[in-house]
């Protein structure tokens, strides 16, 4: 391996326990949600010690200092994914994330909005997450929901690009990259079909934001979503950015206290963007320990993690193609991938791999992976999947790689 | 090893080579059930007769757990009355909850407390029931 | 006192620190938010450092343990209320949970919804949370939104109760207890009115479920929202209660993983309740801090709460209503109503009475609370808000009437 | 005390009898800001002639600090030009940024210096800048 991460494993004091039969936690399920380092733990606790109140809302001394750590948190964020700070909403997860965005485009007063006969885009291989808000939204409005195809190779189909993106298009929102196949999406590709026609473009960063450097304004796009939980960082916090001149043209879409500019007893008017996007009292303690994951990864550098996933999965892959009766269901080539791997034994469920990988200590997660027009298209009724993130090692890949030979003879596969 | 607590010889056989497995031309009733957080599938075909279960096939993709224990039941309660089969049912379930500390009553469960072992893996309990609750609510359709 | 809670102040890791002017923090602020027990920080951390993993979704044993500790929150919060568990949907506040009821009736697609022509009914006194989810659902279907008033003494405005709850009327969502008055609401006599015409009602508990033992059977409602970080649980995690058969009428309004039953490129199919209102990776750690603070509530007792509450608050109007040129908004006797009392200052504006009470380290809140339309009504520009709870004191009583002559001195107040 | 460094007697002064308050019957210009964590509301006319403002008055409720620099900005913009009030604009909202770092140009801001020590009390921040948004945004838009 060329960066040598190993040191960072006694930062996550879960590693410190014992699973399944009293073996030592090897943790391949990062793609569901990934560990926390004594930092982030710390930054969390240590907000609830030391600072705990209701930002925004008191004179006191305390809630000036909760209100700026939250603040900071949210700069924190902006300069992660190289934004202005005023671009970054706080949400509970990826998901509200989307959904947000769904509403705001779903509400006839937004300046901007969704209606009859307008169409939205999205991928084959979305997370439920990054297609159900759409589908709804296509119900609400009448707008039609189009996709663009998965190859059998596990890329996206972009031979029909200008007959599924046309000009009709209001939305186009795409994976960076897919949960289930590791695959990067051609965001730039897409960005320009969608720019050609004036669509606007949502990235789904779930998969992508915690794994490598990525920036707004080089990806030219106008909505990102990732969640703390996947990114080292808490679980209950989530980030939503926008454009702001979009943002600004947007209704919100949760309604309550702190995100008003004024309120009689029959209406209402809201404050400026972010605020508007956040009603209630915040999950503070989250934005808190969510900046302190950021801390975290821009200390070891994004470059260095992204490095460090490509030399493991390069490592996993050549290892796995060779294993007779295992199928890896996405590309086997580095080109265009990230630490994600999905994959097959013939004759043994997914989800009978994964208990007798569990019996090993290895965490993996079986299933659909919240993409199951995927799984269909693929004809699968599910894959285990590893995925993997700094904490890794190429000793874990061995041992993932020795028990699968385990699950192939515990459920007797011949070949 | 923990697992073949798990994985017992019966489970695997009737994974391997289930029973009742196929749908029958004929039913009084079709239900389809699902896992969604597994996305193990199950459809099942039930006729009864004077509150007897004489036909009851199925078929589904799922895990062997689901597959064997669906396999399992179909076995057991063809031929039973519907209150017998409630009852068989009702002990089944107990064992799932029995969170390792019960071995089930052979008596009444025969080959399914091949199962106990399902009880000490919790993610794995809706596999062992998912056929059992398509039974239920097919059977429970027919009666009334 | 009657009931010696002074033991508890010391679980609380944040009445170490020192705050402006050296002095200790005097902490009156908690209907705002609620400050946190060492043993809500450690569940939460806990959580982090031995179970951490998606819950619902994994093979492997930590994905086992989260979920056993997430559903055992959902037993516990259950329990709290009178509850069964499959009624208790875990959100992010009291605020989403609001806004779930809304956008839930607002959707045609449930079984139960709100149609052009209906009429919703909150109260003058709501907060925000509790009132503009309801003007937008009025305004997206049509429906009407009709109020309850405001007595000059703080309290609900009867008179009229069955002018303004009608034969169309559909919904009634109000707050138990006023977070600027302190006043209780009459919940059995609206209940009743409610009943009498067939509508659902809606309590907004935000200011009770902390304070006082409540059943959800006993009050006779259909549904309930209330939030954690006021109940002594972290931030980021509300609690939606709804009655199960009509939580199943409804569509859910947040998209993604977790919630479904079957999902195609077109269309989806829900998940039962609970779970198809809990889309995404759930705030788990923060709802196993919640689980941990109604432990810690129920080891105190909540009766044992309420005395205490009673005891202060009495103690604390008895004071204050002797101050010259202070002025309680709200009742001032002690039938029906809790631990919060707004006041104000005359010649001094709340946030200066706030300033100066800073200085002596007692954080109080100043403004309207938001509850602008209250304000409006009672010609306020705002109040000065302390507001108690367990680990206060007589003695943070005495400190806060003190500092109120010294507010009038620093401010040259006459009278 | 720390508390005297906020409330400067220059600004209880202007709290206590508050310039240019009351709404004059002619204007070029009506803006309303308000600040709705806390309640605060300015409504400000504005009068500006070859880019000089002419007329400044104002109404509003709020806080000591937030009607006090409304009151003391009218007493400093009233005759000066677009630029030149635009730089003092400027001044007073680095002076609030400063975090009790700086004292303020007094040459520059005269009696606003007077608020410097709210610079260290971050929710007041927003308050003493109330009424210079409003000018700005009312200044800015008779310049367009
Ligand atoms: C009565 C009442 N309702 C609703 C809320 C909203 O709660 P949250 O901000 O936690 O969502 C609050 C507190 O802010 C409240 O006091
Ligand atoms: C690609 C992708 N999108 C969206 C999500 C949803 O994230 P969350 O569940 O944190 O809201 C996930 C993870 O579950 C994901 O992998």
């Amino acid at each position: 391996m060329s960066i040598d991460l190993s040191s960072c494993k006694k930062d996550f004091p879960i590693f410190e326990r014992k699973v399944r039969g009293g073996n030592s936690l090897i943790y391949l399920d990062s793609g569901a949600t990934s560990q926390k380092p004594n930092s982030v733990i710390e930054a969390e606790s240590n907000f609830y010690r030391t600072v705990n109140a209701a930002v925004h809302r008191g004179a006191h001394l305390l809630a000036e200092e909760a209100s700026e750590a939250y603040e900071s948190a949210r700069e924190k964020v902006a300069a992660f994914i190289g934004a202005r700070s005023n671009e970054v909403i706080f949400s509970k997860s990826a998901t509200e994330s989307l959904n947000i965005i769904a509403y705001s485009f779903g509400n006839p007063d937004s300046r901007i909005n969704i209606k009859a006969g307008d169409q939205i885009v999205v991928t084959e291989m979305e997370h439920h997450a990054n297609l159900i808000p759409w589908q709804q939204l296509a119900k609400r409005t009448g707008a039609e929901l189009r996709w663009l195809s998965v190859t059998a190779d596990g890329r996206i189909d972009l031979t029909n690009l200008d007959q599924v993106i046309t000009k009709k298009t209001k939305i186009v929102a795409i994976t960076h990259q897919s949960n289930v196949l590791g695959s990067i999406l051609p965001v730039e590709t897409i960005v320009k079909a969608s720019r050609a026609v004036g669509a606007l473009v949502v990235l789904d960063a779930c998969q992508s934001a915690p794994h490598f450097a990525l920036d707004v304004k080089k990806l030219d796009i106008d909505f990102l979503a990732f969640s703390g939980h996947k990114t080292l960082g808490p679980t209950g916090i989530g980030v939503l950015w926008g454009k702001f001149d979009l943002l600004e043209k947007l209704e919100p879409s949760l309604f309550g206290g702190s995100m008003v500019d004024s309120v009689t007893m029959e209406s209402a008017t809201w404050a400026a963007t972010p605020r508007k996007f956040e009603a209630g009292v915040p999950n503070m303690a989250q934005a808190v320990g969510l900046s302190a994951a950021i801390d975290y990864l821009n200390h070891i550098g994004m470059h260095n993690i992204a490095q460090h996933e490509q030399d493991l999965t390069s490592y996993l892959l050549k290892g796995i193609v060779g294993i007779s009766g295992v199928k890896v269901i996405g590309p086997v080539d580095m080109k265009d991938r990230g630490g994600v791997v999905s994959f097959t034994v013939e004759g043994v469920h997914p989800h009978d791999v994964g208990q007798v990988l569990d019996q090993y200590g290895i965490a993996v997660r079986t299933g659909h992976h919240c993409a199951w027009p995927l799984m269909r298209k693929l004809n699968l009724v599910g894959t285990t999947r590893a995925s993997l993130y700094l904490y890794n090692s190429k000793s874990d890949v061995d041992s993932l790689l020795e028990s699968i030979e385990k699950v192939k003879s515990y459920f007797k596969v011949s070949k | 090893m923990e697992l073949d607590s798990l994985y017992q010889e019966v489970i695997l056989d009737h994974y391997r080579s289930p029973h009742h497995k196929g749908l029958s031309a004929n039913k009084d009733i079709q239900v389809h059930h699902n896992n969604p957080s597994c996305g193990d599938e199950v459809t099942l075909n039930l006729s009864m007769k004077g509150g007897v279960v004489t036909d009851l096939t199925w078929d589904g993709v799922g895990c062997s757990i689901s597959m064997a224990s669906t396999s399992v039941m179909s076995d057991l309660l063809v031929g039973k009355g519907y209150k017998d089969a409630m009852n068989i049912l009702d002990n089944f379930v107990e064992l799932m909850q029995s969170k390792g500390q019960s071995v089930g009553d052979e008596s009444i469960l025969e080959d399914a407390v091949a199962f106990a072992g399902v009880s000490k893996f919790p993610a794995r309990i809706k596999c062992a029931l998912l056929g059992w609750m398509a039974f239920k609510d097919a059977s429970s359709q027919v009666m009334q």
